[in-house]
C-alpha cells in the first residue's frame, strides 16, 4: 500500500509534490459525447475582469484575462467587450446591411449574401482605445494585473467580406470620402470612416475564429479595421451611409479624443501605438526562484511588431525577447526570454518596436506628450516588480506628489475603478 | 472553362437593389452632418426644452445637468484646459459641433428609450441644453438653419491627429 | 407607414429581402457585461455531428461541423472528439506527469512545473486515422456531408513544453528508442512513440486555442504529434514510460493496423496523408446560380500544403485554387476559387499537394493500394455533384456492384451509421 | 546580466526527482511489452477462465465470446484475408501478439470497472480467451514466461508501414 512509502516521505523537509491521491487509482469511465464542449469545471474561474461599478450597467467595458492565456488567439468567450447599450439580440434570418448615400445602385445585403463574396480571414487585434487606463492613475495601483494593465484588447481570426467588395458593388460616386457605418444596439452606434481605408483593408466580419461572431463582438455582422482603435469597428452592422463629411458623431468628438499636454484635443487619431505586456511573470502572481520563461503580448496598428526589448535595470539596458511565429501584421505576437530567478528583487520592463520604427514611450515620456487628463491611447511602458519573497507588483514610479486617476472613459463610467 | 470567367473588377451581381424611398424608409435615425444635412423641419424652443429635460432626462442627468447618476451635460461655455478633469468635460466645455447633439440625442437618448422622442422634441431639448451650457440665449430658436451656425467654444481646441493628417492628406476638419 | 411602399413591392414577382420587420424601429437596451461569453441562441445548430448509434457510448467519435466553420481554427467547442473510455474529469492541482524507465532521474512534473518550461504554440491539425470512413461504403453514401464526410479533423494553436526538453530533464539512458505515453482516462490509453519524433516536435500541451484545453482534448496536458494520426496524440496525459521496445498496444495491433488490398496487414501507419475537402458547395447545401466563392479545407502530415486543385470534369483537368495564408506546416490550409455557377449540373473535386510531392488518389486508385474492410487512412478524392436544382450531393461514383460499408473503426461501433 | 546566464543544454531544475519505488506505485497498470517485460508473477488456467468471463465479461462480448452487443473476442485461428468484414476481426484472426491481450484486460476491462481484476485473473481469462481462439490447449498454462512464446496466426500478416520503415531505418516489429 502507499502508507508505508508516504510516511516516510512526508519525514522530508520540503514537501514533495504527491500525496495519497497521486497514486490512487484511475476512475471508470468518463463522459460520453457532447455536440457542443465546454471548459473544464476547474478552469471556471478564467473569465473576463468586470469592474465592480460596471457589473450592473449597459455601457461599459470588461477586460481579457490576458495572464491567464497562452498563445496569441484570445478565445471567443473571453475577448474583451465594449458596448454604449447593451449587446443586442440579432436574428440572422431577418439581418440586413443597406449601402446608401452617394453610391450608383443602393443595395441590401442578406447575410447569405454577405457570405457568397469572396471571403478573407485574417488575425487582427482589436484594442479599445481606452485601454490602458489604468496607467493614468498616481501613485500607481499596486494590485495592478496585466489584465487591468492592457487587457481591453484582443486577437482573433476574422473572416468576412472586403468592404472594398461591397462597396464597387454599389458603385460609390465621385466626390464621396466617407462612410458612417451604423450598429443595431441601442445607441445605433455611429462613427465616420475614410472611403480610403475601407478600400485598403477593412472587413465586414461574419466569422470569429471559426464560428460565427460572439453577440458581444457584434453578431452577426461587424467591422473589422486593421490596426484602429476598437471603437471604430463598428459591431451589429446594419447600414452604411456613403457621403463626403464626416459625422463628427458622439463618439468621435466628445469621447474617443485625446487631450494632449499642451491643450489641444485631436480628433481622428485612429491608428493604436505600439503596445507590449509582461504577462508571465505579471501583477499578483508569485514565483519562485528559478528557471522562468518570461512571456507577453505586444502589437501595433502601424503594422507587424519587429522587436520586442526587455529590460532588468528600469530602462538602461535592453535585450532582445524571442518573437514566436508567425508574426502577423495587425495581430498580437507572443514574445519569450529565458530567465533564471535568483531571488533578488528586479523590476522587468518591456517595450514593442513597429515595421514603422514605433516603440513604446516612458510614463515620463507619454506624460510629457499626452495629457494627465487624456482617457485614450495610453501605451508607455508597464513595469512589474518582484519582490524578494516571489510576490509581483505594479513597477511603476509615481510622477511626482499629485494624485490623479482614471476617471473614466465611459462617459463618466469609469473601466476600472 | 468558362465556368470561371469572372472579369476583374466586374460585379458579382449579389445584394437586392433597394430604392431611395426604401432606403430613407430603413434610415430609422438619420445621420447628421456637420453642415446640417440629416436635420429635419421642425425648430426647438429652451422653455419647452426645459420641460421635456426634467421629464425624460433629469433623473439620469441632474435636474440642471450637472450629472448623477450619469453624464454631466452642463459645463461653462469656455473650453477645457489639460487641468480640467474628464468627469467635468461636458457640452459647453468639450463639444464641438452643435449637430452632433441633434444627431446623438436622437440616434441614443434617452437611455434604454431610445426612439422614442420626436424630431421636435429632439430640437427642443437641443436648445435648451446648448442654452444651459450657455452657448445660446433663451429666446434662440434651433432649427436646421441655425443648429449648424452655432460654434462651440471647444471648436478651437479641436486639431486633427498628425498621423490622420500624413496617411489622408486631403482631409480637414469641418 | 411601412404598408404602402411595401405592399407595393409585394406585388414584385421575386421577393424582395424586406418584410416589414426590416423596417422595424431598433430594440432597447441589450445584454450587459459578461464574464465568459456564450454563442448567439441563434448558433445552437453548429455542433459537432453525433451519429445516432453512438449518443449513449462512452467509446465512440464524433464530428467537427467542417462546413458551417470558417478559416482554418475550429473552435474549441466544435473540435472532434474521439475517446476510448469517456472523457474524465481531472483537478489540475493533482494532476502529476511522471517520466520513468530508462532514464538517469525519473521526475515527476505538476502542472505548474510544466508551464514553467520554455513553451511553444503551434498550430496543428489533429486528425483521426478512422476519418473518411464514410468513404468505404458502395454505393456512395447519397447524404453524406462535408462533416461526415472529414470531420474526424481539427485545427487549433496547441500551447507546451516540447517533450524533448522534459525528456533531457529526465535524462533518457542509451539504448533507449520508444516511449509508451498513458492517458488517465478509464482505458488507461497506451501508445508507442519512437524517442525520435519526440525530440522532434512533439509538444506536452496544456492549451488550446490560448486556453486550458477542453476536457474532450485531454485537460490539463496531452500530446500533441504533429503530421501523426490522432489516436497517438495520448489525451489525459499521466506518464511517459521510456523503454526499447513498442508495447504493441490493443491499439496499435488490433485497431489502427490497415488491412491492404494485398493481405498484408501494416503497422504504424503514424503519418496521416494528405487531405482536401471542399466545404462549400458541399454536401446537402443548396445554391443558387451566379458568383460562388467555393470554400475548403486542406492538410497533410507530411507537412505544409503546397496546391490545391480543383476539378470540374472529375479529373479530366485541373485548376488551382488560391491558399489563404499564413500557410502553416502540419496544420489546415483554406482555399479558395472564384467560380460562376450557370445553373447546369456540374461535379466539383478537389486534391491538395504536400511539400513531399504526395496528392490525394480518386477512389479507384485508393482501393487498389488500400483494402476494401480497411478502416483507416482513407484520403481518395470526394467529390460533389451540383444538381440543375441547386442542390448539392455527393459526386462519389459506385465502384462495381458489390455494396460495402465501413463496419467501425471503434471495435464494432462504427463511427457513423 | 548574469540573470540570464542559461547554458544551450543545462537542466532547468524542474520537476521533482522520483524514487523507482514510488514510480513503481504510480505505475497502477504496469505496460507489458511484446518480450514479457510488465508481466506479473502468477498464472492462468483456461477453466478458471471460463469462470470469470461467464461472470464479467460475457454479457458485453457474448457467452462464448461471439459479441454483442460489443466486440467479438472469439475467432477462427486463421489469419483474416482482404476481404473478411472488420466486425469478423478478433483476436484468433487478428491479434498479432499474445502480451497484448494482457496488457489490454488488464488496463482497460472490463469496460466500466477497469482496473479491479487480479493480475491473477486477467492470466486466467488471456489463458481461456487464447484456448477460445484455438491459439492454445486447454491445458496450457499461461505465466510469464510461456505467454510471450505464443505465436498469434495474424502476425505473419504484419508489416511495418513503409513511410515508418522509411523515416525510422533501425525499427523493426517485435
Ligand atoms: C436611464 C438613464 C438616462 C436617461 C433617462 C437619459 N440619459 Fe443621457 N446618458 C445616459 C448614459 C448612460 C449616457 C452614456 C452613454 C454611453 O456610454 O455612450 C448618456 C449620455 C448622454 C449624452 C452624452 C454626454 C457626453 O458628454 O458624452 C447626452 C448629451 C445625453 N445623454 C442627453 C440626454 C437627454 C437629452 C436625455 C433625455 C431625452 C437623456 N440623456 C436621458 C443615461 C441616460
Ligand atoms: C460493459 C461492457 C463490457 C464488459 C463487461 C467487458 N467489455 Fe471488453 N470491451 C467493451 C468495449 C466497449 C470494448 C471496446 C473499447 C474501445 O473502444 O477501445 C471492449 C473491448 C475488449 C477487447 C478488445 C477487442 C478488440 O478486438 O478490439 C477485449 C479483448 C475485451 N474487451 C475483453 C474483455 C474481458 C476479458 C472482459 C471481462 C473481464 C470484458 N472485456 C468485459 C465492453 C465490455
Ligand atoms: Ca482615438
Ligand atoms: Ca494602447
Ligand atoms: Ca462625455
Ligand atoms: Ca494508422
Ligand atoms: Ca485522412
Ligand atoms: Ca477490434
Ligand atoms: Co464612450
Ligand atoms: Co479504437
Amino acid at each position: 500500500g502507499a502508507g508505508g512509502v508516504l510516511g516516510l516521505l512526508k519525514a522530508r523537509a520540503q514537501t514533495p509534490p504527491w500525496d495519497e491521491e497521486t497514486f490512487a487509482p484511475m476512475k471508470t469511465l468518463g463522459a460520453p459525447l457532447s455536440e457542443y464542449g465546454q471548459r473544464s469545471p476547474f478552469e471556471e474561474g478564467v473569465v473576463r475582469y468586470i469592474s465592480p461599478n460596471l457589473r450592473t450597467r449597459h455601457s461599459g467595458a470588461d477586460f481579457a484575462p490576458l495572464e491567464k492565456l497562452e498563445g496569441v488567439i484570445t478565445p471567443n468567450g473571453l475577448h474583451f467587450e465594449r458596448h454604449h447599450g447593451g449587446v443586442p439580440q440579432v436574428d440572422p434570418a431577418k439581418y440586413r446591411l443597406v449601402i446608401h448615400g452617394m453610391v450608383e445602385r443602393p443595395l441590401v445585403f442578406t447575410l447569405e449574401d454577405l457570405k457568397r463574396f469572396p471571403s478573407v480571414t485574417r488575425t487582427y487585434f482589436i484594442e479599445c482605445a481606452g485601454n490602458g487606463q489604468n496607467g493614468y492613475r498616481n501613485p500607481p495601483d499596486p494590485n495592478l494585473t496585466a489584465t487591468r494593465s492592457r487587457g481591453l484588447a484582443s486577437n482573433a481570426s476574422w473572416t468576412g467580406v472586403p468592404l472594398a467588395l461591397l462597396l464597387k458593388e454599389a458603385g460609390v460616386k465621385p466626390g464621396a470620402k466617407w462612410l458612417i457605418p451604423e450598429g443595431m444596439d441601442a445607441a445605433a452606434y455611429t462613427r465616420s470612416l475614410p472611403l480610403e481605408k475601407a478600400m485598403e483593408d477593412v472587413l465586414v466580419a461574419y466569422a470569429q475564429n471559426g464560428e460565427a461572431l460572439r453577440p458581444e463582438q457584434g453578431y452577426p455582422v461587424r467591422l473589422v479595421v486593421p490596426g484602429w482603435e476598437g471603437s471604430i469597428q463598428v459591431k451589429w452592422l446594419r447600414r452604411i451611409l456613403v457621403t463626403d463629411l464626416p459625422a463628427m458623431a458622439k463618439d468621435e468628438t466628445s469621447e474617443y479624443t485625446d487631450v494632449m499636454a499642451d491643450g489641444k484635443v485631436l480628433a481622428f487619431t485612429w491608428v493604436m501605438d505600439p503596445e507590449s505586456i509582461i504577462t508571465y511573470p505579471s501583477g499578483l502572481q508569485q514565483i519562485k526562484p528559478g528557471f522562468h520563461e518570461i512571456r507577453g503580448l505586444a502589437w501595433s496598428g502601424y503594422g507587424r511588431v519587429t522587436k520586442v526589448e526587455i529590460s532588468f535595470d528600469e530602462g538602461k539596458t535592453w535585450r532582445q525577447a524571442t518573437l514566436e511565429p508567425p508574426v502577423e501584421r495587425y495581430a498580437f505576437v507572443r514574445f519569450k526570454m529565458p530567465w533564471h530567478w535568483d531571488g533578488k528583487e528586479v523590476v522587468l520592463w518591456s517595450r514593442a518596436w513597429d515595421e514603422k520604427g514605433n516603440t513604446q514611450p516612458t510614463r515620463e515620456e507619454f506624460f510629457k506628450k499626452w495629457g494627465r487628463n487624456n482617457r485614450y491611447h495610453y501605451n508607455a511602458i508597464q513595469a512589474w516588480r518582484i519582490l524578494p519573497d516571489g510576490r509581483v507588483v505594479n513597477g511603476d514610479r509615481p510622477l511626482g506628489q499629485q494624485a490623479f486617476g482614471p476617471v473614466g472613459g465611459c462617459d463618466g463610467e469609469v473601466f476600472d475603478g | 472553362l468558362a465556368l470561371l470567367g469572372l472579369a476583374v473588377g466586374a460585379r458579382y451581381n449579389l445584394g437586392t437593389p433597394i430604392s431611395e424611398e426604401l432606403a430613407a424608409q430603413y434610415d430609422l435615425r438619420p445621420v447628421v452632418l456637420p453642415d446640417g444635412r440629416g436635420l429635419p423641419p421642425g425648430e426647438g424652443r429652451v422653455d419647452e426644452g426645459e420641460r421635456i429635460y426634467a421629464e425624460k432626462c433629469a433623473s439620469c442627468h441632474g435636474a440642471r445637468g450637472e450629472g448623477y447618476p450619469f453624464n454631466r451635460l452642463v459645463a461653462e461655455p469656455f473650453p477645457i484646459t489639460p487641468a480640467t478633469e474628464p468627469a467635468e468635460f461636458a457640452i459647453g466645455n468639450y463639444w464641438q459641433y452643435a449637430t452632433t447633439l441633434y444627431d446623438y440625442i436622437r440616434r441614443a437618448m434617452p437611455f434604454g428609450a431610445e426612439g422614442t422622442l420626436t424630431n421636435e422634441e429632439v430640437y427642443h431639448l437641443v436648445a435648451f441644453l446648448l442654452y444651459m451650457n450657455g452657448i445660446i440665449d433663451a429666446h434662440e430658436p434651433i432649427n436646421q438653419k441655425t443648429l449648424p451656425q452655432v460654434k462651440m467654444p471647444a471648436r478651437e481646441l479641436l486639431q486633427l491627429d498628425p498621423e490622420t493628417k500624413r496617411r489622408f492628406p486631403w482631409l480637414t476638419l469641418p
